[in-house]
């Protein structure tokens, strides 16, 4: 950590550097903060600690076997990145994908919501309680009820995090028998569950005082960064991609849009928050409105050049929980990709952390980082 | 101010959810997708991969080799050479299982599953076999057969 | 020359009691979050429960590994310990355990305590300034600038009791309390919660806990500090928690009045249990900021302080 | 959202191509203002397609309240340079940084044109056709 003293105007401003293997740092992610005593002059955020040169992968790869690689970006919710990729070579392919695979998609999305929401709660609280602390006891609560999503999934998908579930036409695993009793089961134990951590949280004037106020982000510079999800709709915007364009079956139900219009770290951690009760809903109107019928409308995948690709160009976005997702594909009619540009969330809503922390507090820093909830499979992919 | 502390409380009084997990080991999901292979046998001890290749082609980091031999087995059929596969980049997307005609390569629900050396982790054609002696009854539920099963897009009920 | 050899006793029984039980409370805590954050605790050490744990702490520390980092202040680095550990045991030292055994029975025994718990400051701040690195240097000032700001309403909320009862001495203020000073209408409660809040900050323990708030300082000015001294620091943290809710036992809840168990095993009961609700506290709180937590201490619990006092002047008068 | 469109084509020369309006690249800031005051206020994204010997950059804008996006092209060829869109819009500062970082294009007048995802010393851009994946590139020190 090397330290660079700078004589300016007599008192010395001291470089900070909180480096990529920092606590709070939620990954790999470093940024030289120049500090006045307390309060943060400047900001130079270093990104690309975490380049796997995804889109560089997508040039060699066949679109099948593009898909499993594609779950390693936003590493919390897998089912959110092949998303978009399948939507968009549906439709370039024109493929058609049954009703059942539709609500089975949507199931997987919302429950990876769910648990991508919890793991920001906890880390969320964590970061701001300390390990030995209060901030400890949230972040084991919600790990224990992340921990049942995951064995739901594991159960139908067989693998927790890294589901490889959809593939083009539909999906690649049925549910299995006692699937609906186990999330109903889960659904009613989470909804108390929530009802427990807003108790706990909310009329905290510890949580609250480090909340409000902190971190504002207007709604003009969020726009112009390309924030979007949680982050756009924590500075006022009630902008949805499930809503503004729905996908897949996702107009068979209603849910509202959680947005807060002050766009502080709390309006942030509060949308998030409501939509976990907003996916609660969807998952019961899903589960009991799933259709019977074939979960797929190709014949299981044979060979690495099992989908064709007429020349064109296409964009398909969805709605993780960081935001908007989407994908551009540009190809040339032969079976690769000639371009794929990954739209993804959090670079976006990285960019504004500079803008964000200009004259705020060291201790803050932790809880504005924690509010964008970055993860850096995303923003660097 | 107070409800946090009554939640603690109440958590004070409720059953912990640790799983004492040297003692009491998990149960492991039937379609387990852990990166442990094996190479099946058939009835009478006989390799049933017939070194069609599918396997290597369809696999996104290509961590498959196999080399057909020349002549053929007792049964007439083509059997591998040799037959490879490098666990430390395999992404356990399951293609190489689906993909495959007669069920010769499937995983093993087997969790904490590790080894010394790097070399340990490419998995050669007789440790394939021997897994499959040693973890007969482990073999996950989701063979190739029963993948292309559930994905056929026909009526189902 | 007796009392002498007497109090040399007492304090030799006291302080091996005190080292046991200190090393036992980590034990407690552990068990005891565990428990609260729905998972079991130290296990293996000691089949039963892991009631073995602390002595494999203390092994653990003793036998690790020392290393003093090169540009170090030498002797205030290792100077910085014992200015940790010793005032926290010599606390015990004005205690009364029961009517009996108490190691220096003087007439100004409260003001002794908080004379003595004012050093462990100045042992923060050495270690902190000794480890000559950034983050230690921040925390140590933070340390120093939370712990005086919560230094002036423990005072008065220790002053209150030691007003009802109408003396300082610990064993008078116990034998007075007929009915225990917190059931005092109005004016006990209050200063028992400032008791308990300026003692949660003076101890820094979350939500106050400030100096060794990992997200950003990582691990306070502690930080250069490895076995042996780790140890000293660990087992004076612990040590000023038990002479705190010791000193609250003794001024709020009546010592070792207690029906049918003899003296000491109440005054021990009563402080394990008082030393129960300040980890309640701590394992369900976040950290507050540190400007926030000078803002809370010189704007709120200051005036409240002196406005309790004043009252309690007023009750005793009018009695 | 077809008459903003309307406007555009005939106010510059602008020609639509499935749903993608390619424009001359000198004319960049007055459509880009214009289509900022119409309500385009939402950068979604930007990037580049590398193709023989030009390079396509493609611009996407979304309109909230009216619930649209634009896509908007234009080809630049090998080594010139194109305007930046930091001034009308912020968020294009980390896009355009990346597409130098990506694919060498040099943007006008933006802040700090540096490398964002790669390391400061590295040559080459990879996400160029001509980069070459197989040349052993010196281990990192």
């Amino acid at each position: 950590m090397e330290v660079k003293r700078i004589e300016s105007n007599g008192f010395e401003e001291l470089w900070v550097n909180m480096g990529p293997q920092h606590p709070a740092s939620h990954g790999v992610f470093r940024m030289q903060i120049k500090v006045d005593g307390e309060v943060i002059k400047e900001v130079i955020p270093h990104i690309g600690y975490l380049h796997r040169g995804v889109e560089k992968l997508g040039e060699f790869l066949t679109p099948v076997q593009f898909l499993p690689v594609l779950d390693r970006n936003d590493y919390l919710s897998s089912v959110s990145n092949e998303f978009p990729f399948a939507l968009a070579i549906e439709k370039l392919a024109n493929i058609s994908v049954p009703e059942r695979a539709e609500y089975l998609r949507v199931i997987a999305a919302e429950l990876m919501r769910i648990s991508s929401h919890l793991v920001f709660f906890g880390t969320f609280c964590l970061d701001m309680g300390g390990a030995l602390g209060g901030g400890s006891t949230i972040f084991l609560y919600a790990f224990r009820e992340r921990e049942k999503i995951l064995d739901i999934l594991e159960k139908w998908t067989g693998s927790r995090m890294h589901l490889n579930l959809i593939t083009f036409g539909g999906v690649r695993y049925d549910i299995y028998p006692g699937f609906d009793k186990d999330l109903k089961d889960f659904l009613k134990d989470f909804e108390n569950k929530i009802k427990e951590y807003e108790d706990m949280i909310e009329n905290n004037p510890v949580f609250l005082a480090r909340t409000k106020k902190v971190g504002i982000l207007p709604k003009e510079i969020a726009m112009e960064h390309g924030c979007s999800g949680p982050v756009l709709r924590g500075s006022g915007i009630k902008f949805d991609l499930r809503k503004a364009k729905p996908y897949s079956v996702y107009n068979k139900f209603e849910f509202e849009i959680p947005s807060f219009p002050d766009g502080d770290v709390y309006s942030r951690y509060k949308v998030r928050l409501m939509e976990m009760k907003e996916s609660i809903k969807i998952l019961r109107q899903a589960i009991d409105g799933i259709p019977s019928g074939p979960i797929n409308s190709l014949m299981p995948l044979k060979v690495k050049t099992h989908i064709k690709l007429k020349e064109g160009e296409v964009y398909e976005a969805v709605e993780s929980p960081r935001g908007e997702n989407g994908v551009y594909i540009v190809s040339d009619g032969k079976f690769g990709l000639y371009r794929v540009k990954l739209r993804t969330p959090t670079f976006y809503n990285l960019s504004v952390i500079p803008y964000l922390l200009k004259g705020a507090l060291i201790a803050d820093v932790v809880a504005i980082l924690g509010s964008l909830d970055p993860v850096f499979g995303d923003v660097d992919r | 101010m107070v409800k946090a502390l009554y939640i603690t409380l109440k958590n004070l009084f409720r059953k912990p959810v640790t799983v004492m997990y040297p003692d009491k080991k998990r149960e492991m999901p039937k379609r387990m997708r852990s990166p442990l292979f094996a190479l099946t046998k058939d009835e009478d001890g006989i390799i049933k991969c017939i070194a069609c290749k599918l396997c290597e082609n369809i696999c996104p980091s290509n961590v498959i080799k196999v080399l057909p031999s020349k002549e053929k087995n007792e049964k007439g059929r083509p059997y591998p050479e040799e037959y490879e596969l490098n666990l430390s980049a395999c992404l356990a997307c399951e293609y190489c299982v689906q993909v495959c005609p007669d069920d010769a390569i499937v995983m093993i629900r087997i969790f904490g599953w590790a080894t010394k050396n790097k070399e340990d982790l490419i998995l050669k054609k007789e440790k394939l076999l021997e897994n499959y002696e040693k973890y007969k009854d482990l073999i996950s539920e989701c063979t190739g057969e029963f993948l292309r099963k559930m994905q056929t897009p026909r009526r189902q009920n | 020359m007796n009392a002498l050899i007497n109090s040399l006793i007492y304090g030799i029984i006291i302080l091996l009691i005190v080292f046991t039980i200190v090393a036992y409370l980590t034990w407690i805590e552990r068990k005891f979050a565990g428990r609260m954050q729905s998972r079991i605790g130290p296990y293996y050490v000691g089949k039963p429960h892991g009631w073995l744990q602390p002595i494999a702490d203390v092994l653990k520390l003793i036998l690790k590994e020392e290393i003093t980092p090169k540009n170090v202040d030498k002797l205030i680095y290792n100077l910085a310990p014992f200015a940790v550990l010793t005032p926290s045991l010599l606390l015990f030292a004005v205690l009364p355990f029961s009517e009996k055994i108490i190691i220096s029975n003087s007439s100004v025994g409260i003001l002794i305590f908080l004379a003595i718990s004012s050093i462990i400051i100045i042992g923060g701040f050495m270690a902190g300034w000794a480890s000559n690195s950034k983050y230690p240097l921040i925390s140590a000032i933070r340390g120093g600038a939370q712990i005086v700001s919560y230094e002036i309403p423990l005072l008065f909320s220790i002053i209150v009791p030691c007003l009802l009862a109408g003396s300082l001495n610990p064993l008078e203020i116990v034998k007075k309390q007929k009915i225990w000073f917190i059931l005092y209408p109005f004016v006990g409660q209050i200063s028992f919660l400032i008791f308990l809040i300026s003692g949660l900050a003076e101890e820094n323990r979350t939500p106050f806990d400030i100096p060794e708030a990992e997200s950003e300082l990582v691990a306070g000015y502690t930080v250069e500090y490895s076995s042996m001294k780790f140890a000293m620091f660990y087992a004076g943290e612990y040590a000023h928690l038990l002479a705190l809710s010791g000193l609250g036992t003794i001024l709020f809840l009546g010592g070792w009045k207690g029906p049918f168990l003899p003296g000491p095993i109440w005054f021990i009961i009563k402080s394990i249990i008082l030393f129960l609700i300040l980890l309640w506290i701590r394992w369900s709180y976040l950290r507050i900021r540190i400007d926030q937590l000078l803002k809370f201490s010189w704007k709120f619990l200051f005036p409240v302080s002196v406005l309790n006092l004043l009252l309690t002047g007023l009750i005793v008068i009018l009695r | 959202m077809k008459e903003i469109i309307e406007e555009l084509k005939n106010r510059f020369k602008i020609y639509e191509k499935d749903n993608f309006l390619i424009f001359e690249k000198d004319k960049l800031k007055e459509i880009f203002s214009f289509l900022k005051e119409k309500g385009f206020n939402f950068l979604s994204f930007i990037t580049a397609v590398h193709y023989k010997d030009r390079f396509e950059i493609v611009y996407s804008l979304r309109n909230i309240n009216l619930n649209e996006i634009v896509f908007l092209k234009t080809n630049i060829n090998e080594n010139d340079e194109i305007e930046s869109l930091c001034e009308i819009y912020k968020g294009a500062n980390w896009m355009e940084r990346e597409i130098y970082d990506m694919f060498g294009i040099k943007f006008k007048n933006h802040p700090d044109l540096r490398r964002i995802l790669l390391p400061d010393d590295y040559e080459g851009h990879p996400l160029r056709k001509d980069f070459r994946i197989d040349a052993p590139y010196k281990t990192l020190r």
